[in-house]
């Protein structure tokens, strides 16, 4: 299986995901739609590994991927546990808020 | 192969731009998956199959899924589609895509400018590989995933339980002036 | 060992005073009486030991070292010269004065009141006695933060913005002056190997110019600031308005004085050159100070305000005498710094005097007091004649002596300098106009100066007669101390100070009006072409 | 002998330091004890000291009191140089003085404040004798500013007017113009011979200086400056008519016969430095001659009693510093002499006019009091005649003669001075009869409560008498040729001789003075007694009131200044009342707190704001290590 995939190109792909995340994470009050954000820069972090590992042929990367999904999965669960408890507590789902030390 | 990865990369572009410009939060999830799948492609063409396949397991599948349990418990309606609309004003996301294109392009430069030695052709780093160094040099990495991931349901469990209405200390004034 | 004993005295009276206001609310007034009089106490001792002809050879009078930091090259060193001396003198007496005139008016904290005012003393006292860059740094800081209390807790309405003012003021120039001091440490280091904070052997630094006007200008921060001369001092006016009574004494009569003493102390004689050099132009500032003080001081309605910037001007005085480089300045100076310290402090005492009457500060609803206070009408005529230079009264020998030296440095300055002198009389007239003769805007009681009041006023009015009269003992005092200072100032020592090796001119004599002018007669006076 | 020098301006201190301690426990008659008695005393010791001075005619008396401070170099003393130019004005200063002082006790007796007013007379006298007996001008300089505290002092003495507080800071403000020239004159000094004693430079001048050179000029000049600041002349005269505002006494013992004529002793004493250089002595003359016409005019115009009188000293010290710019140094000092005894009694005249007509001020609401008073009417006539220079009779003739003599035929002279003075002369008859016909003659107008007392007119009688006799001192040598004045102050001031062509006719430039005098009562006596109507049709004419205006009101001057300096001065200060630096200080806080706000914004819970801080961030670190 032999492909000319250039990286640069894969890295963009990474970049432009990860930006688009991270756009989303900046406009969004929805605390879900900012979990769903930090869940789509996660996984272009993911790619960004998963292309240096192929590059030097190495299995670091990947390896580095499958941390990130570990630690995507609990992040996820844990995450969607306070956003169950925000809601019940506040009735809302706007992280705005929850801005008890406004300064 | 080449072909593969530049129309998965742009599947994968088009279907998270539209995640983030949805209102409608299932609809957004969808596009996610979408997304996910695209990546996985993108995996594949980049030698790396396993990952492709974990990609759309755990991403895809756990992860959304339990996303979208999550929406609905929370009962959403249309009313919450509306104010999602209300929040998404282009005063407020101007500034933060001008500041991550800025970001981009940064990382762009960065990219395109250092001359690093032209790859060959892709090689695939099979999944023993990947195995024999997890439980190689990695080891302690595993086991503190584990870890990570013992502690992942233990809070999980704790904060998404339903207890009696338990106010945390900075609400109560709160809900005292309420 | 004595020298100790006048810092600890204080310190552990402060804190005496503190805690017996648990036992008795009188105690603390009364405790830091005796310790500030205790001081007093020991340096007239100190003073009318050492008469003045034996202090010809070395201007030492006392001199105490004892290794504090020895890895660091820090030492406790305290030593006594004429200078300091008169300087301690000043201090004790206006903090004696300080402690009775609380005595009404402080009634909440007393304990703490007490407490600051003898650990703002102590650190004065530390300042003017230590001789060890380090610990100097030390004191000038411990002088701030309780005179940062002294405002914020005790003062009035606008306490908060001026305590503040004030701390961000002292303590930023400060830190220059610590980045001066250890810029100086490592230089004097790596040249000769030791690293030490002793005044003595830092004397002997030899210094690049560039470094010596960069270090120069990191002390320059501290004392200007503090002194204050013009861009500066803005600080000034709100501190000293809002401060209680004994807290603007303090702050006029002997905080603002510890920038001169700092300027005569560590600039002149560290960095000869790059002072030289800068001279010119601190002249001009002191002018302009001079000036631009006097000009404020008129519009001000605000008595101590007015006061404050009276400061101003006449600090003014100081910096263009620092920078002249001759004897009769630089007496002058010390002279400025007592009588100036006697003047302005009994006006901020009167100040206080009718605030307690009247609480206001406000001198457009002053008015006639002459009639119904006499006595203080004449104690304030005494020194608003100070303030404006009145022959026969301190100030005057001071102002005359500076001008008469900085006229030998720069005439043209001089003259701006001197018709300071008529703007001096325009707000100082104002100020006995509006408060004590012009008729009063509203009826208002105003009882006269009672026993304790007079207590205080008539030995300021004795010293400042005194001054004017016969400074011949201060004079005297100061002159080793002084002539100190100026050693570096003999053409050949600067040449020598250098580590270039241009001839610096020193700031001879220059008489620019006249061509057939030729010196007539061989003088004393430092820098005499020879 | 010698050792009596300090009590005569010792005494009058402790007078003022005794009235200022116990003043309010007083009664009243001891603080007039206390106030006269120590003047008085002080003219007795003047007198033993002057007996002793004139039979054994040393060159000087001189005592050190004590040192006054010694800085490298820098020795002055409090000590006292007493010679024959010290001896005039020490004796005119406490015997008028004491002469005042007496008169003061009735004139003051209904006044409350009575003994502040002593105590301030007292501190007085003693700074203006401090100044004329110092043996160092650092000495004379205490006493010059003494002299000008204490007028403030009196000036302001009624201080519930504004209007004489303001006077009275009026003149202290202007005198310190004027002393802040001489302060620079006195660092010159002190810079080029290295002392400030009076006599060490008076010998060495001449040898540092030539004739003419520009550091002389430059510090007579200087002193100059002084100098007409204390004795109202021009530019720095305007203080002075407004200083009437003070008690009549005041007005007579610091605005006529003492504080006034200080800038004419400093000239006289610096005389050395003046001959070195011709420039500033010339200066002096004009400034004299212009003075004393400027005045003049003034002065014929004025309503005011007082002011009238203040106009005339103005313009009669002008004449002084006139003899002085020719040279005719003793000249001048007679002339203070004989201005001093018939000033005062002027003064005290119209003090007593305006104590009977219950303060009344204005001469247009006097008249015919001749019959009421005829003791002040005939004193205050001699005093007139006086000042008008009356020839033969009066004493202020021969010392005006000599002056005019002396400003054509001088070695100094010139006709324009001599001209000048001969108007001037002319203009002072007019104004000073215009005064005693307004005042005493036509019908009375105001009513006349009670005569004066004996406290008064014993003062009045002795100084009229001085006004006549005085003048027989010293008298032309072409008639009569006495010349005790002159002799006394030979050995002080040098003398003078008269060109040998003019002195031949010097009967005809007499008769010319006396001619001019005479003819100035004349018109006086035809505008005002003889025929009003004239006078009408005068006042009728546009330009004649419109100079009327001005001339009232000081030439303009004031005005001048006004908007000149004190206007720029004062507004300068009201804009910049909240300090325009400190906006600096307060703009570096505002920036401050502008960051403040601005980061608390990405710390104030809102979650995104944390992540667009993070995200700012991390563009900077970026770009910085990209840039590098």
């Amino acid at each position: 299986m032999s492909t000319t995939v250039s990286m640069e190109a894969a890295l963009l792909l990474a970049g432009i995901l990860f930006m688009l995340g991270l756009i989303s994470v900046l406009i969004r009050r929805n605390i879900i739609f900012m979990l769903i954000s930090v869940e789509i820069m996660l996984n272009a972090t993911g790619l960004a590994f998963i292309v240096a590992g192929t590059r030097w042929v190495q299995p670091d990367g990947q390896i580095m991927f499958i941390f990130i999904l570990t630690m995507a999965a609990a992040e996820v669960s844990v995450g969607l546990a306070l956003i169950l408890q925000i809601y019940h507590q506040l009735k809302t789902l706007d992280s705005d808020a929850a801005n008890f030390m406004k300064g | 192969m080449e072909l593969t990865f530049y129309i998965a990369a742009a599947v994968a572009i088009l279907s998270t731009v539209m995640v983030i410009t949805r209102y409608n939060m299932i609809h957004a999830l969808l596009y996610l998956v979408v997304s996910f799948l695209a990546v996985a492609v993108v995996f594949f063409t980049l030698g790396a199959p396993f990952m492709a396949a974990l990609e759309v397991i755990i991403y895809a599948g756990a992860i959304v899924v339990l996303i979208i349990f999550v929406i609905m418990m929370l009962n959403m309606t249309q009313e919450d589609v509306q104010r999602e609309k209300e929040w998404l004003q282009p005063a407020t996301w101007v500034g933060p895509a001008i500041l991550s294109a800025v970001l981009l392009a940064e990382l762009v430069y960065i990219v395109v400018a250092a001359d690093t030695p032209a790859a060959g052709a892709v090689v695939a780093v099979d999944a023993k590989f990947v195995g024999l160094a997890l439980f190689g040099p990695y080891i302690l990495g595993v086991q503190l995933s584990g870890i990570l991931l013992t502690a992942g349901i233990v809070g999980a469990y704790h904060l998404g339980r339903q207890k009696k209405k338990v106010i945390h200390r900075f609400l109560q004034e709160r809900s005292a002036a309420a | 060992m004595i020298l100790v004993w006048l810092i600890v005295i204080l310190m552990v009276g402060g804190l005496l005073a503190w805690l017996s206001k648990k036992w008795h609310p009188v105690l603390p007034r009364w405790i830091a009486l005796f310790a500030v009089l205790a001081d007093l106490g020991l340096a007239l001792y100190l003073w009318l030991r050492t008469p003045a002809a034996t202090l010809g050879a070395s201007p030492w009078l006392v001199r105490l070292e004892v290794p504090w930091i020895p890895q660091w090259g820090v030492n406790f060193i305290l030593a006594l010269d004429g200078l300091s001396l008169l300087m301690l003198l000043l201090s004790f007496f206006l903090g004696t004065l300080a402690v009775l005139i609380s005595w009404r008016e402080i009634r909440t904290k007393s304990g703490f009141f007490h407490f600051n005012l003898l650990w703002v003393l102590a650190g004065i006292t530390g300042v003017f006695l230590t001789m060890d860059l380090f610990l100097f740094y030390f004191f000038w800081e411990v002088m701030l933060i309780p005179m940062y209390f002294l405002i914020g807790v005790w003062g009035h309405a606008n306490r908060n913005y001026a305590a503040y003012k004030f701390f961000i003021f002292t303590q930023a120039s400060g830190l220059l002056m610590l980045l001066a001091i250890l810029g100086l440490y490592f230089i004097h280091g790596s040249q000769t190997g030791i690293y030490t904070f002793n005044y003595f052997e830092l004397l002997d630094t030899a210094l690049a110019p560039v470094a010596a006007r960069l270090l120069m200008f990191g002390f320059l921060a501290a004392f200007l600031v503090k002194l204050p001369v013009v861009p500066f001092h803005s600080w000034l006016p709100d501190a000293h308005s809002e401060a209680p009574t004994a807290g603007s004494v303090i702050l006029a009569g002997l905080l603002l004085k510890t920038g001169a003493y700092g300027l005569l102390r560590f600039v002149l004689p560290l960095f000869p050159t790059a002072a030289v050099e800068f001279a010119p132009w601190a002249m001009l500032l002191g002018v302009i100070g001079i000036i631009y003080g006097a000009i404020l001081a008129f519009s001000q309605t605000d008595l101590k305000r007015l006061v404050a910037y009276t400061s101003v001007s006449h600090m003014g005085f100081i910096i263009l005498g620092v920078f002249a480089f001759n004897e009769w300045a630089l007496q002058g100076i010390v002279m400025q710094m007592i009588a100036h310290g006697l003047s302005t402090g009994a006006l901020f005492i009167i100040a206080g005097f009718l605030y307690e009457r009247l609480h206001t500060r406000d001198i457009q609803l002053m008015g006639g007091f002459w009639s119904k206070a006499p006595k203080m009408g004449v104690i304030a005529l005494i020194f608003v004649m100070a303030s404006l230079g009145l022959p026969g009264l301190g100030n005057f020998i001071a102002e005359f002596l500076t001008l008469v030296g900085s006229w030998q440095a720069n005439n043209w300055l001089t003259v701006f300098a001197t018709i300071g002198l008529v703007m001096a009389t325009v707000y100082s007239l104002r100020i006995m106009q509006k408060v004590f003769f012009e008729p009063a805007p509203m009826e208002q009681a105003l009882p006269d100066l009672t026993s304790r009041e007079m207590l205080i006023a008539t030995p300021m009015v004795l010293m400042i007669l005194w001054l004017g009269l016969y400074p011949q003992p201060v004079l005297d005092t100061a002159r080793p101390s002084i002539k100190q200072q100026l050693q570096a100032y003999q053409p050949a020592s600067l040449e020598e100070k250098s580590l270039v090796a241009v001839p610096i001119a020193p700031p001879a004599v220059q008489v620019q009006l006249g061509d057939t002018v030729h010196f007539y007669k061989t003088r004393g006076g430092t820098h005499e072409p020879k | 002998m010698e050792n009596l020098l300090w009590l005569i301006p010792a005494l009058p201190f402790l007078g003022a330091t005794l009235l200022v301690l116990f003043g309010t426990r007083l009664s009243k008659t001891l603080a007039a004890v206390i106030g006269v008695g120590s003047v008085g005393v002080s003219a007795l010791i003047t007198l033993l000291l002057g007996i002793g001075f004139l039979s054994a005619r040393p060159a000087f008396y001189h005592q050190e009191v004590w040192q006054w401070f010694s800085v490298a170099d820098f020795n002055p003393s409090i000590a006292f140089h007493l010679d024959a130019l010290s001896m005039v004005f020490i004796f005119v200063i406490t015997f008028v003085g004491f002469l005042i002082h007496l008169y003061a006790t009735a004139y003051m007796a209904d006044e409350p404040d009575f003994s502040r007013f002593f105590a301030c007379m007292n501190l007085f006298v003693g700074s203006m004798l401090v100044l004329v007996m110092a043996d160092n001008l650092l000495l004379l300089y205490l006493g010059w500013e003494g002299v000008g505290l204490c007028s403030y002092l009196l000036i302001g003495f009624w201080y519930k007017e504004p209007a004489n507080g303001y006077a009275a800071r009026k003149a202290f403000i202007i005198t310190r113009v004027g002393d802040t020239a001489m302060a620079i004159g006195l660092f010159m000094l002190f810079q080029l011979f290295g002392t400030l004693n009076i006599q060490t430079i008076l010998a060495e001048a001449p040898e540092a200086w030539a004739v003419g050179s520009q550091m002389a000029v430059i510090v007579a000049l200087l002193l100059l400056g002084g100098a007409v600041g204390k004795s109202g002349q021009l530019p720095l005269q305007t203080w002075l008519p407004d200083a009437m505002a003070g008690p009549t006494p005041v007005s007579a013992l610091i605005h006529a016969a003492t504080m006034v004529t200080a800038g004419v002793y400093l000239i006289a004493r610096m005389y050395v430095v003046f001959e070195l250089a011709p420039v500033a002595q010339l200066t002096v003359a004009i400034v004299g001659a212009v003075t004393l016409l400027l005045a003049g005019f003034s002065a014929l115009t004025q309503y005011d009693l007082k002011r009238v009188l203040a106009y005339s000293t103005i313009s009669q010290i002008g004449y002084m510093f006139l003899a002085l710019g020719v040279g005719a140094w003793s000249a001048g000092i007679f002339h203070f002499m004989i201005h001093a005894f018939f000033k005062a009694l002027l003064f005290l005249c119209a003090g007593a006019i305006i104590l009977t007509l219950h303060h009344e001020q204005d001469m247009r609401q006097m008249g015919g009091l001749r019959k009421s008073m005829p003791v002040v009417f005939w004193t205050f006539l001699i005093g007139a005649a006086s000042l008008a220079a009356l020839p033969l009779i009066t004493a202020g003739f021969y010392s005006k003669d000599q002056i005019l003599w002396y400003t054509l035929a001088g070695p100094g002279g010139n006709v324009w001075l001599y001209a000048a003075g001969l108007a001037g002369a002319f203009i002072t008859s007019i104004y000073t009869f215009r005064m005693v016909f307004m005042t005493f003659y036509g019908e009375s107008k105001t009513h006349v409560s009670h005569p004066p007392g004996k406290r008064i007119t014993v003062p009045l009688i002795i100084l009229a008498i001085l006004s006549v006799v005085g003048g027989f001192i010293e008298l032309p040598h072409n008639f009569g040729h006495v010349v005790l004045f002159s002799d006394l102050l030979a050995p002080v001031l040098p003398g003078i001789t008269a060109g040998k062509i003019l002195a031949a006719n010097e009967w005809l430039f007499q008769l010319l003075a006396a001619l001019f005098s005479l003819g100035g009562v004349f018109v006086a006596y035809l505008f005002y007694l003889k025929s009003p109507s004239l006078l009408r049709s005068v006042k009728r004419s546009g330009t004649a009131m419109a100079l009327h205006r001005f001339w009232h009101t000081g030439w303009g001057f004031d005005a001048l200044y006004n908007t000149l300096f004190v206007q720029p001065y004062v507004y300068l200060s009201n804009i910049n009342k909240r300090d325009v630096i400190d906006s600096f200080y307060t703009g570096l806080a505002r920036v401050a707190e502008g960051f403040h706000v601005m980061f608390s914004q990405t710390q104030n819970g809102i979650l995104r704001n944390y992540v667009m801080g993070i995200v700012v961030g991390a563009i900077m670190i970026l770009t910085i290590s990209l840039l590098l």
